[in-house]
């Protein structure tokens, strides 16, 4: 595998209640490598799926991107979308919302739907950071449920890609953890039935998220160095007042502490998770 | 007994009572007519604060250091108990307690997070955070309980899962994940409890309950109102503001439909009165259990998804919008 | 909890396959205490259920001693005796068995029946280390089988106290390795029903027995300061070339470890055990 | 390639062979009549060796450090094989291999204990000896076979289970019972093949098969030869003595109705062709594979179980000895 640490920090701060980010790949000529620092024409980035050609990175892509990369065009059919309430009057929430849906052009974080991978069939979910750092509250959790209670009525495999900061959206107060447990269950209830979940956490997969249906995958997946766990690193930073190890809640260190399947880069995505659903057939 | 500030003019109250009543003991003097004033000004006034306490009040009540704990709850509301440690792979984690228990006759499976008492208590017991053997204990004896066919009483009283380095390294989002997803589909009824903290995945953890039921100054919410403070205005210290903002108080709960009861406390917490606050969870644990000891089993399965199934506020996107 | 490691050594030697003991408590008037090394009137010990009573030392105890402080006389009933084949025609085996029957009474390692203790109707087996180490062969699995049938069929609980050396029983090869398959599906069977069994371990139990049924209870307890292990410690010394920790094995370090439910000292056992017994009825 | 002290005779005739050959090559001279006579005296001298070897001959053969491996047998057996890890508590034990794999066309979970090929491969492979979380790992990917309805093929090599402190530590007994115990109910078909060594608790935990194969040079049984010769004789080097008194190979245990097959290596041993030894057991997989896949589910269950309940040699006692 690629070394992927290569000039890399400890670990990657997460935000998860950061801004959305105006625009994950600037107009401008050229984007800074997150990891190596290196200077790469933004057009060269697009080509090669946002990896970097000197160490390997992985950039965070929308949904869109993501999706585009798994199927053929035409072949992903989005539910229809949910836009997010204000379930506990939180100062500012609803702007919040108005704003990140002008910014990424989506309704909320979840982009989920029906998709054929390389030929087989399934529920394609794509959880995309840059709408308030991915985070879950009703709407990503409702969509979630549709897609595998889809899933279980037409007996379709799943794969979802998460990726969101902090997980829970804290602006939706107990809503928003409530959605932890309807994910699971809607996990279980399509599992017990015997059908394959695929999950692929991307970078960063945190908290709510992670601790709930992320980790109920049958097979579970990940880019390189993409940031897993429960609790963030400052958090635990701060908590323990030790020292984090190298590598803390990396995909790496998940993988050698025998919480995924494997390591998967970018560019073997499609063709592994294809071969996964056709050997699941 | 540790006091707080905005209790104090009630408590000066009682102790000037008090006084009063030692006086007539001891100079046989008659200030009843007195005391008679004074007790009633006190009645007034405990029903003012305690019955108008700010979210964040209930949320300090909560974690009073008096406020009985899991352990305490065990030997308050069971009559016998017999502990099981261990997750059968790598610890036993004493940041929670679980084992059977018998309730008026009827043997339960009883789990719940225990904070320490004191400087050694407290760090055997990780200070009431639970590692992921304390999860996959408590998974164990779910599963022990579903086997046999006995009903299950979580009480929930934890700031969160540990944030800890071996914590994560063991697997802490992982067993939060499959507690909550095992839990859900058990063959067994449920009842939780949270007594006092619910804080956030390390409370969800143990808390899909068929029946899920709150003490009166007990808390439940995603994020601590200290956490919440800190993102949002980079300040932890204005909690109190965020506790108003985060809805976590049971009575904004059961509104939401989060939580099926409050549990009244005796008056100025459950700290002032073990005894009583046992006798109360006693009553309500009677009525629920019998409850839901009804239902089969399969309607009691269903019912319980059903109940996490529908909670979430969105708006379908109009047609006119699309 | 009595502090039974006052002057213990780190670990007692296991011996797989020793010579059976010549007699439990010879008849001389003083037995000495193997952890305090105190004397102790052997009239006293019978009293105190084989307690040394300076250290709580538990003296290791016959089947039949083990029974008659769980049930009243009469309350076991004994299944039909079976005897060692040899299976393999091991040089010496059988003369082995014949000389480990005349010293224990016993036909082999375990005694298994029908109980009541404290009332309850169960399966009460206990393995008695004096034959052969308490080691399981053909004989042994047989009749922990035909315990865990019959309880299947009666519905009826079971409890093993098992404290047998090696585990397995070397002489027969291949047959004694394939007993732990044969008990562990019987146990298998019994708890897929609905039953309870109640594993105790007292010293030692390792290997075979500790590596099946034994591990497999729904509920275990164990004695004060038993050796309980897959490995025995001279190979894991050996092995590792590393100093092995206090209490390496004990019973106490296994319940630090999470493998065990609760250490029980012999003294409450009954009550314990009966108490169990009736809240599963 | 390390040689066996007994085998150096037909190894000599075999180079002298190779080296007339040469000659006839570079020399063009004709030695065909010599060769052919050596090559008759080779093929004799072949069977009454290898054909003959000794019990303990065989435990040393099974041991070749060139002898084919859990990953040398599934890019062997197997078109693809994609790797899953972790046991998902706490850590990846790379001294077991597991994962899905395509056997001629049929997905397969395949999973087998793995030695190391080198001196930092035998590092992170532990020489071999896998830890509890190796089984825990093992067994998660059964349940998940047995959750897609994909038949299980179990690759055993193994020594044993590793006897250290932290593999105690973490439950290496319990584990071992409970992969025992779950692979015997498991409701999908499961073909073992004992491929080298077969030692002890650490190989039966996963060799619960409803076929057990075995190659012809493995051994299976309750304790190594070495260990049984301390405990009988306190002197590891009678090894070979106590390999003739455990009756460990394939031929006794075919006897004993232990295994149901033996699959024959080339001659000399599986480590002097790899290429035709995958082709063997390819074909036995292919008949045993086809075979146990047609059973119902249900008989299949009831059947393993029968198997090994039946296993065990004793005497009722006749009712006068009573
Ligand atoms: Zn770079
Ligand atoms: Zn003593």
């Amino acid at each position: 595998m690629l070394n992927v640490f290569k000039g890399k920090p400890k670990y990657m701060t997460v935000r998860p209640q950061g801004e959305p980010q105006r625009k994950e790949f600037p107009d401008n000529l050229w984007t800074r490598c997150d990891c190596c620092g290196k200077m790469i024409f933004t057009k060269e980035l697009e080509k090669t799926g946002f990896l970097c050609a000197s160490c390997g990175h992985h950039f965070r892509i929308s949904a869109i991107k993501r999706i585009a990369m798994l199927t053929e065009p035409g072949d992903f059919q989005a539910f229809p979308p949910l836009v997010a309430a204000d379930p506990i009057g939180f100062p500012g929430y609803a702007e919040k919302i108005k704003v990140a849906q002008e910014q990424t052009g989506l309704d909320d974080a979840a982009l989920i739907g029906k998709a054929k991978i390389q030929g087989s069939l399934c529920i394609l979910g794509v959880i995309d950071f840059s709408f308030i750092g991915g985070s879950m509250g009703s709407v990503v959790g409702e969509q979630l449920v549709r897609g595998f209670e889809t899933a279980l009525k037409e007996e379709l495999p799943v794969v979802i890609f998460s990726g969101g900061g902090g997980g829970a959206r804290m602006h939706e107060g107990i809503f928003s953890l409530m959605q932890m447990a309807k994910t699971a269950q809607a996990v279980g209830k399509h599992s017990r039935a015997g059908l394959l979940f695929i999950s692929v956490l991307t970078h960063p997969t945190m908290g709510g998220v992670y601790a709930s249906f992320a980790s109920l995958g049958d097979i579970i997946l990940a880019e390189p160095c993409a940031l897993v766990g429960f609790a963030g690193p400052r958090i635990v930073e701060e908590t323990t007042r030790q020292k984090l190890p190298a590598g803390f809640q990396t995909a790496e260190y998940a993988l050698q502490h025998g919480m995924i399947d494997a390591i998967v880069p970018r560019s073997h995505m499609l063709d592994y998770v294809g071969r996964l659903l056709a050997w699941h057939r | 007994m540790q006091a707080f500030e905005w209790e104090k003019p009630v408590l000066e109250l009682e102790a000037r009572i008090n006084e009063l009543k030692q006086f007539v003991h001891s100079e046989e003097m008659d200030f009843s007519a007195e005391i008679k004033t004074l007790e009633r000004k006190a009645s007034r006034l405990r029903k003012e604060i305690y019955e108008n306490l700010t979210p964040f009040q209930r949320v300090t009540m909560a974690r009073h250091p008096k406020r009985p704990s899991t352990v305490d709850y065990i030997s308050l509301l069971f009559d016998e108990f017999v502990e099981f440690h261990g997750d059968r792979s790598f610890r036993d984690d004493q940041a929670i307690v679980g084992g059977v228990a018998l309730f008026e006759g009827q043997p339960v499976t009883v789990i719940g997070p225990q904070k320490g008492r004191d400087t050694k208590d407290n760090i055997a017991r990780n200070f009431g955070l639970p590692h992921p053997e304390g999860y996959r204990k408590a998974l164990r004896l779910m599963k022990q309980a579903e086997k046999f066919g006995r009903p299950i009483v979580t009480l929930i009283d934890v700031v969160g899962a540990y944030p800890g380095i071996e914590a994560e390294e063991r697997g802490q989002g992982l067993v939060i994940a499959q507690c909550i997803e095992e839990m859900s589909f058990l063959r067994t009824p449920i009842l939780s409890i949270i007594t006092g903290e619910g804080g956030s995945g390390g409370a969800l953890a143990i808390g899909i309950g068929d029946r899920i039921l709150m003490l009166e100054n007990a808390w439940y919410s995603v994020i601590s109102p200290e956490m919440c403070a800190t993102i949002l205005w980079r300040d932890s210290s204005r909690a109190a503001e965020a506790a108003e903002l985060l809805r976590l108080t049971p009575t904004d709960l059961l509104k939401f439909g989060i939580i099926d009861d409050v549990i009244t406390e005796p008056l100025g917490g459950a700290h002032r009165d073990h005894a009583n606050t046992g006798m109360q969870i006693r009553s309500f644990m009677r009525r629920y259990l019998a409850t839901i000891m009804k239902v089969p089993l399969d309607t009691l399965v269903e019912e319980r998804l059903a109940r996490f199934r529908r909670i979430g506020e969105f708006h379908e996107k109009s047609l006119a919008e699309l």
